[in-house]
């Protein structure tokens, strides 16, 4: 079942996590109601800057860190440079049919619902969650795990990277045309 | 200090990425601006890295954190190439509306 | 040497042509269909002699499939159909000349090669394949060197080609289905389930539907009559002459042992349609205006009735099928050369451009009657021993099925009389008629030599089927 | 382990090539790698090892299908010689994304960590977006590449999704411990829902129904090359991820531990079914020969998908499967590529009268729609042949009928092209013989019937 | 020897055949003519001896050549037997045969493909040979079906004329549809004893004790319709006088003398067989007095001279017929030989006429030809006299003895039958009249041509009318050598000799008294009273019904053709379009979801990613929220 936090005993960590969901979910939605693209980066960097907000409620401040530089910072300035680039600004979307709109929302209370109900249906998990106390996400033990454990798939990223890049260039690259 | 997760519990963080997720699927399906779907993307990503990570502490294991990384590195090597083809778009037709883009149907 | 032999020949006969050029190409395929036959001669020879010329090797493992050749007398026989039928095909169409000759006969060997594997197959697998390969040549043979409009004739082929696959691919999923109960695809291993009715009832039918369509029976026989008219001759003839054999061998081989319950079971039924197709077809004959239109629905008379006699599941009813078969091979191919022949002087397959023949050629026009009468099973043409054997089978299953069965030998008396009429006789025609050539006449002449042969001593070939006949037919009563 | 490392070097090398001004050897150079790479990997088959904790699992499965990769992309490297014949200068990159593209593929196969299968795919993905947009100036071609481009990170998003659950009920990315903990009792039910998802994600990428809808699109709109790539690569290394997920994490016994399994079939069932039905029927009115070869490609999916009904059993049949349908796939895009090479659409018409023109491409492409269509002594016959036969031994009578109503259908729009090509008069001149399209050709289709003629060969590596 | 002989018998017409077929044309029409002859006068010859060796011995001789069809509970072999009834049939068969070819040498010899009417009539001998002496029932049938082919053949001799072609092909279709009857009567027979050979068959039935007696009739009934088509009797009759179109010879030897007889030849062959059937016995009485009569009838008023004779020739048939169904199988062979004799002079001296006439066939057309045909006109006349049963000649003999008969049995049919042979005497004299009496009525040209035809062809004719003089004293009453050389055929008390009394004399007054009252009539109306027949479109009332032969060809025409005709135009248009749109629609119907199923594949990314969503959710649904 869902666990309704009690609001009148909310420890702090309780209410700032209602406080921070709250913000995810109405910045995420606002992002995608602007009309203004610009405007919808700005609330798509706030609510990075929320989930950024979890992770260190979730006592990740690495990844918080990372997050903030990668999202906030790299892709939303990436974005944020289309946006100029293609002027767009003030573009007003042309014509959007109705039937769309519908579609998109019946399939949005479609999916939540059958998601939602799964995971009410599914087994609670009762009792304590176990905390060993170790630490495991301190940058040290994350810097251990993610170059020895993961040293192939850390490579492999790179891979990734790389074909991202040759993909980019390549579609930017012009060419003599020789025909 | 004890789990976190004994405050908030596992549940809130999964219907919270679920909304989320949810929301970023209606992004996609909702707006015709490209750059705007690839920001619903991006929260359809989001939402799942917050789960990851919840899952991490849940477990107690830092591979779920190592993954975020590598989730974080898909995403930006998408939105790249996403944006590169985005703009070769708008350089042959002027627009990023979804909707011009169909001429090959049927 | 065994049965492999022809098959080697022919498949490496078809690549020799191909690759023999344009000019050499009839000449190398007729070389390589004489060798052919001679080997089967031979091999026939070494059968008679007792000698083993079965062929088993294990191909697949997984699955288990085998390259299993099994001669036996039914199968020879079939076999010793398709290698004489082949270069009197081949040689008859010397007379015309064919775009990328090289081609043509290559796929015609080809197709030889795959009919005879058919007839050869004993691995139900290695029997379909062959069965589908036979199918591909003559589709190009139709679609390429066919003739009439080139989109009507494309309709008609590929609905021909859809129609056939269809069919046999429901043959395949039966085969699979008896593979799943048998673990294996070789006939003995078949022959040896043990199925139940409701099994073997759907068996009968996937079956059914394979071999209705390729015969054809009615309802199933709508491709024949357009791919016939369609198709160039030496098609048409490959077709009728020997590739419908193989659906009616395949009912005496593969269906009737393999589902016998449900065939004694259904007799009636099945009996009552190749009958119905005898008068249908025989009816449908009398209005034709284009020859080989005429002679496709005489032909899907004919094999309704042997349909119907295979599935009497009675020695007599089997073997004069098989007797039929050979028989009405024969002259179908007969028919639809002279069909060719007043083509290649009149440049037109309706019967309303031809008449008064005659005067002008009386060669032809004898060879023409004599297969006319063969084929309304004159007696002393081989045509009459097979048919005379199938209606009296039908006969002793119901006496109304040899009546009925045996108006074919007055519906085809009309109709064929009425062509030949309109084809040959009246005033002399205007058009000059040039008689058969020597190549045209030795084509006719071989054909008609074995008609009449076989037709009063047709015991060799009785001998020869017989025993295979009787081992199926104990298959078929085993229980 | 050493497939994946000489793979990206190769890759690396291409890229190097470039910068040594040695363009015009990059195609020659990368074939014999590819060849080499191909030694390597014949030499791991059979060795069954891990590799780097578990994130590579070298399996017979990873290396036979890793072997169809390279060899695939051996053919397509090759046709990329005549295909980027107007831009050498971009010609190291897009041989260099397609040995990438590899290594992506070898991971996905050889994967022994979700991290390692999810960056496979990603790479796969992001290679195929660029190799889809990248005529650059073609409109079609752009559209091709976003379409492609946000339905796969759309899809991407879900299997991350997926893969997230999976996690959470396991609390490990491993395939052998999750093949293990798969069947505790006290499995969370995330894990089946997270399956779940990321088969809904593959399903995507082998192009199913529903989520078909991007192939004809995207098949058209790319360059053809890249066409070729999905149709025959790409596809198949998505069913053998999927096949491989599946298996590899115990899927089936998972869900017949929880009552699920029944439902699990039923949809399978009618996934593939829905599948061979929507490809086959909407390629009869196709006049565009990618777009029909999209549609062809779903149908295919179709059939592929019901291994997933005895996936104990039929890895064999689906290696081969793949094998046959991707090897005449290689074919007919060799002789595409050549027939439409001065076209900027591939409509039927460019085929009119090839018969006559180039009879040994018209042969090659009829024997290709051939064995896609499933005519004996094409490999594409024996491939339907042993799925139906497993499928019909599990008891799917009724889905083989249906599969067999299907094929009849195909039939009616492979020959479409058949007869275009012998019936039609010749529209054009057809001048030039590329060696490299016709050597692909020709061997991709006697590979073809090779393996027709004698299906052990590759059916019994994994029986 | 035997074998040698009966092969020597059957071969010699067939090397005639081959001969002429290969070599006619360039050996030139008198040697073709020659060989034809010469071959069927050496069948006659063997035929001889034959005949004298069975006579002396007593004993047929059975030969067998081999196995020809094996069917698995009967084995047919090709073989011969030559007893008392074949060699009797061989004599006539080949004798007239021989005469007739001697008159077609002259009778042909302006056509150019004579050769080739000498090829099909010694194609036509060697099929009635072997049709005779068949030791089984299907060796009958091979020849039972090739004299139907040679008379195909013949009777479309003139193949230019397309309605001689389809006089042809009639004669073909109707004796079909007997010899389908014959076939079925075969199967019964034979899975009733397992035999269909004469000699085997004969004891089994004869030996049998509990016989299925109405599968037997019914047996016999299909065999009697086989007798039906190949002896022109009602209903298959109406091919006999559209067979006509044949040149005369043909008429003579096939559709008068040999090949009609072939019905009379196996009825009498399998007498076994029907003696045990009654009701079909009865049948065949019936249809044979019906027959005789209707055909009479229409011979009344036919103009065409060999028109008349064609529905004489029918009358006879059905006349022998009646004796069959009597029993009386030994007084219809009677009738057979008699017949033969003097219907083959008659339609010989016919043919004489046209073609002194120059093929004028039409007795409106003619008279007076006495003077310049004499030959003719006397052999004729003979025969006529023999046919209409005036005393002493062939004709009245056995004509008698079918009317004793049928008088002993039935005296309605004796009616019937004396009725018949009344007619007889009226239209065959009527046909002498009107031909060689009065005044010439064709054109000057004509009459200026007429002349007596040449010795080739008189001396047939003189022979035949010797023949048909004296051809009666084989089988005098009361002291019948015909009788007790057929006795051992028999099972029944051979030949039931009817004993000369008072009865006996007083029917054959008045069957004497019939034919001269008939040969009366036909003096005084179209000699006294100079009456000729009207122009066809004067011809009225019931003289019209019978000169359009009842209509029966028109009815036929109405009930069987057309309707098959219309059957098979609605099959073609609309059966057959029907199906191959059954098929075809199935096609069109995918490619009409095809159609609609593409408009769904709108392009739009929304679309496709809703579908998208949507898809998800059913499956996951289904899979986690359907129990």
């Amino acid at each position: 079942m869902i666990h309704i936090p009690d609001f009148a005993h909310a420890t702090t960590v309780q209410v700032i996590f209602c406080f921070l969901a709250f913000i995810t979910v109405i910045t995420a939605f606002l992002t995608i109601f602007s009309r203004n693209p610009i405007h919808s980066a700005i609330y798509l960097v706030i609510c990075f800057f929320s989930i950024a907000g979890h992770y260190l409620l979730l006592n990740s401040q690495f990844l918080a860190v990372v997050h903030i530089i990668v999202y906030s910072g790299a892709i939303m300035i990436l974005f944020l440079f289309t946006i100029m680039l293609m002027n767009l600004n003030e573009q007003r979307e042309v014509h959007r049919p109705r039937i769309t709109r519908l579609g998109a929302i019946v399939s949005f209370c479609l999916i939540l619902i059958v998601l939602i109900t799964i995971f009410i249906n599914s087994k609670p998990i009762v009792g304590e969650y176990d905390s060993t106390g170790e630490d495991f996400q301190s940058i040290k033990v994350l810097g251990k795990i993610l170059l020895d454990e993961y040293m192939v798939p850390f490579e492999f990223a790179s891979i990734l990277l790389l074909v991202a890049m040759i993909g980019t260039v390549l579609l930017s690259k012009k060419e003599k045309l020789n025909k | 200090m004890g789990n976190i997760l004994n405050q908030i519990g596992i549940e809130n963080y999964i219907f919270l990425s679920v909304v989320l997720f949810c929301i970023g699927i209606f992004g996609v399906l909702y707006r015709r601006n490209a750059i705007i779907v690839f920001m619903s993307i991006e929260i359809m990503l989001n939402a799942v890295n917050l789960l990851f990570v919840a899952f991490s502490t849940y477990h107690q294991d830092a591979q779920g954190q190592v993954f975020v990384f590598f989730s974080m590195a898909v995403a930006a090597a998408e939105v790249a190439v996403g944006l590169a083809i985005l703009v070769s778009i708008f350089r042959n037709i002027g627009s990023i509306s979804i909707d011009n883009l169909k001429n090959l149907k049927g | 040497m065994n049965v492999s032999t022809i098959l080697i020949i022919l498949l490496i006969g078809a690549f020799a042509t191909y690759f023999s050029g344009d000019k050499l190409a009839s000449k190398v395929a007729l070389l390589f269909s004489l060798a052919a036959l001679g080997c089967s001669i031979v091999l026939l020879n070494n059968y008679n002699a007792g000698e083993n010329i079965s062929v088993i090797n294990s191909w697949i493992t997984q699955p288990k499939i085998s390259f299993a050749l099994n001669a036996d007398g039914l199968g020879l026989a079939m076999v010793l159909l398709t290698a004489a039928l082949t270069p009197i095909i081949i040689f008859s169409s010397f007379g015309n000349e064919y775009k990328n000759a090289k081609a043509f006969y290559g796929l015609i060997l080809f197709m030889a090669f795959a009919m005879t594997g058919t007839f050869l197959a004993s691995d139900g697998l290695l029997y379909y394949i062959f069965w589908e390969l036979a199918l591909v040549p003559i589709y190009f043979i139709a679609l390429i060197w066919g003739n009439g409009d080139a989109e009507e004739r494309r309709k008609a082929v590929v609905k021909f080609f859809i129609y056939t696959l269809a069919g046999s691919l429901f043959m395949l999923t039966a085969f699979i289905y008896l593979y799943t109960k048998a673990g294996s695809f070789l006939i003995e291993d078949l022959y040896k389930l043990n199925l139940s009715a409701f099994e073997q009832f759907w068996i009968f039918l996937a079956f059914f539907l394979a071999y209705a369509i390729k015969i054809p029976i009615i309802p199933f026989h709508t491709w024949q009559a357009n791919v016939y008219q369609k198709a160039p001759t030496v098609g048409t003839m490959l077709l009728s002459g020997i590739m419908l054999k193989m659906g009616l061998y395949s009912v005496l081989r593969w269906q009737l042992p393999l589902a016998p319950t449900a065939a004694k079971e259904y007799m009636y039924i099945f009996i009552a349609l190749g009958i119905a197709g005898v008068i249908y077809g025989s009816i449908v004959a009398l209005r034709q205006k284009d020859l080989k239109k005429l002679l496709a629905y005489s032909s899907l008379a004919h094999v309704g009735l042997i349909a119907a006699a295979s599935y009497t599941l009675t020695l007599d009813g089997l073997r004069g099928a098989v007797l039929q078969m050979i028989a009405h091979g024969f002259v179908v191919v007969g028919l639809f050369f002279a069909a060719e022949v007043i083509f290649r002087r009149y440049e037109t397959r309706n019967i309303a451009e031809m008449g008064g023949i005659r005067a002008q050629s009386p060669k032809f026009t004898s060879m023409f009657l004599i297969l006319v009468l063969a084929s309304v099973a004159l007696p002393s043409t081989f045509n009459f021993v097979g048919e005379f054997t199938v209606l009296y089978s039908l006969s002793q299953i119901n006496i109304w099925f040899a009546i009925l069965g045996g108006t074919t030998i007055i519906l085809g008396a009309y109709y064929m009389l009425r062509m030949f009429q309109h084809v040959m006789l009246g005033e002399t025609n205007s058009k000059a008629f040039a008689d058969v050539t020597l190549n045209e006449g030795i084509s006719f002449a071989v054909i008609i030599a074995v008609l009449l042969f076989f037709g009063f001593y047709p015991k060799p070939i009785t001998d020869l089927i017989t025993p295979s006949l009787e081992t199926i037919l104990q298959v078929i009563n085993k229980n | 382990m050493n497939t994946l490392i000489a793979i990206t070097g190769l890759g690396i090398f291409c890229l190097l090539f470039e910068i040594l001004n040695l363009r015009k050897a990059i195609v020659p150079f990368t074939i014999l790698g590819l060849l080499g790479v191909l030694a390597i990997n014949f030499c791991e088959f059979g060795m069954e090892q891990s590799y780097y904790n578990n994130m590579i699992t070298v399996s017979k499965f990873s290396t036979s299908f890793s072997s169809l990769f390279i060899v695939l992309t051996i053919f397509l490297v090759a046709l990329s010689h005549n295909f980027y014949h107007n831009h050498p200068t971009k010609i190291s990159d897009y041989v260099a994304i397609k040995v990438f593209l590899l290594a992506g593929a070898v991971a996905m196969v050889s994967f022994g960590n979700l991290a390692m299968f999810f960056l496979g795919i990603e790479i796969l993905s992001i290679a195929l977006y660029v190799l889809a947009a990248s005529d650059r100036l073609n409109i079609k071609s752009n559209e091709a590449g976003m379409k492609y481009f946000l339905m796969g990170s759309f899809a991407s998003g879900i299997i991350l999704f997926g893969i997230c659950l999976i996690y959470g009920a396991m609390g490990s990315f491993d395939i052998s411990e999750i093949h293990e903990s798969a069947l505790s009792a006290e499995l969370p039910i995330w894990f089946p829902i997270g399956m779940i998802l990321v088969v809904i994600g593959m399903l995507f990428k082998v192009a199913a129904v529903p989520f078909h809808f991007w192939a004809p699109d995207v098949y058209e709109g790319s360059p053809a090359l890249t066409t070729a790539l999905m149709s025959t690569l790409a596809k198949v290394v998505a069913i053998a991820t999927l096949f491989k997920l599946v298996s590899g994490m115990n899927l089936i016994a998972s869900l017949d531990n929880q009552d699920l399994l029944h439902t699990f079939e039923v949809i399978v069932v009618v996934l593939s079914i829905a599948s061979m039905s929507v490809g086959n029927i909407m390629a009869l009115r196709q006049v565009n020969v990618k777009r029909m070869l999209a549609f062809s490609g779903i149908s295919h999916a179709g059939f592929m998908l019901m291994t997933l009904l005895t996936v104990s059993a039929s890895a064999g049949v689906l290696l081969y499967y793949t094998a046959a349908y991707a090897l005449s796939g290689i074919a007919a895009f060799s002789v595409i590529l050549y027939v439409c090479r001065d076209h900027d659409n591939e409509d039927i018409t460019n085929f009119h009268g090839l018969g006559k023109t180039n009879p040994l491409l018209a042969a090659i492409l009829t024997g290709s729609l051939l064995s896609m269509a499933g005519i004996p002594i094409f490999s594409g016959f024996f491939a339907k042949l042993f799925l139906f036969n497993q499928t019909i031994q599990a008891g799917y009578i009724g889905l083989v009928i249906v599969a067999v109503i299907n094929s009849i259908i195909s039939v009616g729009y492979y020959f479409k092209l058949i007869l275009a090509m012998y019936s039609k008069e010749p529209n054009q001149e057809r001048t030039g013989r590329p060696f490299l399209i016709y050597a692909t050709a020709v061997i991709s289709i006697a590979l073809n019937i090779i393996i027709g003629l004698f299906p052990s060969l590759v059916l019994d590596l994994l029986n | 020897m035997d074998t040698n002989l009966a092969l020597i018998l059957v071969l010699t017409p067939l090397l005639g055949f081959l001969v002429n077929v290969f070599f006619g044309k360039s050996l030139g029409k008198t040697a073709s003519g020659a060989i034809g002859t010469v071959a069927v006068a050496i069948s006659f010859v063997v035929s001889l001896l034959l005949f004298n060796q069975i006579t002396s011995t007593g004993k047929g001789i059975q030969v067998t050549l081999f196995d020809w069809i094996q069917i698995s509970n009967l084995k047919i072999n090709l073989g011969f037997l030559l007893d008392q009834l074949s060699v009797l049939w061989l004599l006539f068969v080949t004798g007239i045969g021989s005469l007739i070819h001697l008159y077609s040498i002259s009778y042909m010899h302006d056509d150019e493909n004579m050769h080739k009417f000498f090829a099909y009539l010694n194609l036509f001998v060697f099929f009635m040979i072997t049709l005779v002496i068949g030791s089984n029932l299907l060796v009958l049938f091979i020849g039972w079906e090739g004299v139907g082919l040679c008379s195909y053949l013949l009777i479309g001799f003139w193949h230019k004329n397309q309605d001689y072609n389809d006089a042809a092909k009639k004669a073909f279709i109707m004796n079909r549809i007997g010899d389908l009857g014959l076939l079925i009567g075969m199967f019964i027979i034979g899975s009733m004893f397992s035999t269909l050979d004469y000699a085997t068959l004969k004891t089994a039935i004869t030996g049998a004790t509990n016989l299925n007696l109405p599968l037997l009739s019914l047996a016999a009934l299909c065999l009697f319709i086989g007798a039906c088509g190949k002896s022109a009797q009602i209903p298959l009759y109406t091919w006999l006088p559209d067979a006509m179109a044949g040149p005369t010879p043909v008429s003579a030897l096939i559709h008068a003398a040999t090949m009609v007889t072939a019905g009379i030849f196996m009825v009498t062959r399998l007498n076994f067989v029907f003696d045990l059937a009654h009701d079909v016995q009865n049948v065949i009485a019936i249809i044979g007095a019906i027959t005789s009569l209707v055909a009479a009838t229409i011979g009344l008023v036919q103009t065409d001279i060999k028109k008349v004779l064609a529905y004489s020739t029918v009358s006879q048939l059905g006349l022998m017929f009646l004796a069959l169904g009597f029993g009386a199988y030994e007084v219809a062979v009677f009738h057979v030989i008699t017949h033969a004799f003097f219907k083959a002079c008659l339609f010989l001296g016919s043919g004489s006429v046209i073609h002194g006439l120059h093929g004028e066939q039409d007795m409106r057309n003619m008279g007076g030809l006495r003077k310049a045909m004499p030959i003719t006109f006397w052999t004729m006349l003979i025969s006529s006299l023999a046919i209409s049963g005036v005393p002493f000649f062939s004709g009245f003999f056995s004509k008698d003895e079918i009317l004793l008969t049928a008088f002993h049995h039935s005296i309605p049919l004796y009616v019937v039958g004396s009725v018949a042979s009344i007619m007889t005497a009226f239209y065959m004299f009527r046909l002498m009249f009107l031909t060689f009496f009065k005044e010439f009525r064709g054109t000057e040209e004509q009459k200026h041509h007429l002349h007596e035809s040449g010795s080739l062809i008189t001396i047939p004719l003189i022979i035949l009318a010797i023949l048909a003089t004296f051809g009666g004293l084989i089988s005098l009453p009361g002291n019948s050598w015909l009788n007790h050389y057929l006795a051992p055929l028999f099972t029944k008390v051979a030949g039931e000799e009817h004993h000369l009394g008072t009865t006996e004399y007083t029917l054959m007054g008045v069957a004497v008294l019939g034919g001269l009252l008939g040969i009366l009539i036909a003096y005084i109306k179209y000699f006294k009273q100079d009456n000729f027949p009207e122009s066809d479109e004067n011809i009225t009332g019931l003289s019209k019904v019978l000169y359009n032969k009842y209509y029966v060809d028109e009815v036929y025409d109405a009930v069987f053709v057309q309707p098959i005709n219309s059957l098979s135009k609605f099959f073609r248009d609309y059966i057959e379009t029907g199906l191959s749109a059954l098929v075809f629609g199935l096609g069109k119907v995918t490619n009409e979801i095809a159609f609609q199923g593409k408009r769904l594949q709108s392009g739009s990314i929304g679309l496709y990613l809703f579908v998208f969503v949507l898809g998800m959710c059913a499956i996951i649904s289904y899979i986690f929220l359907a129990q």
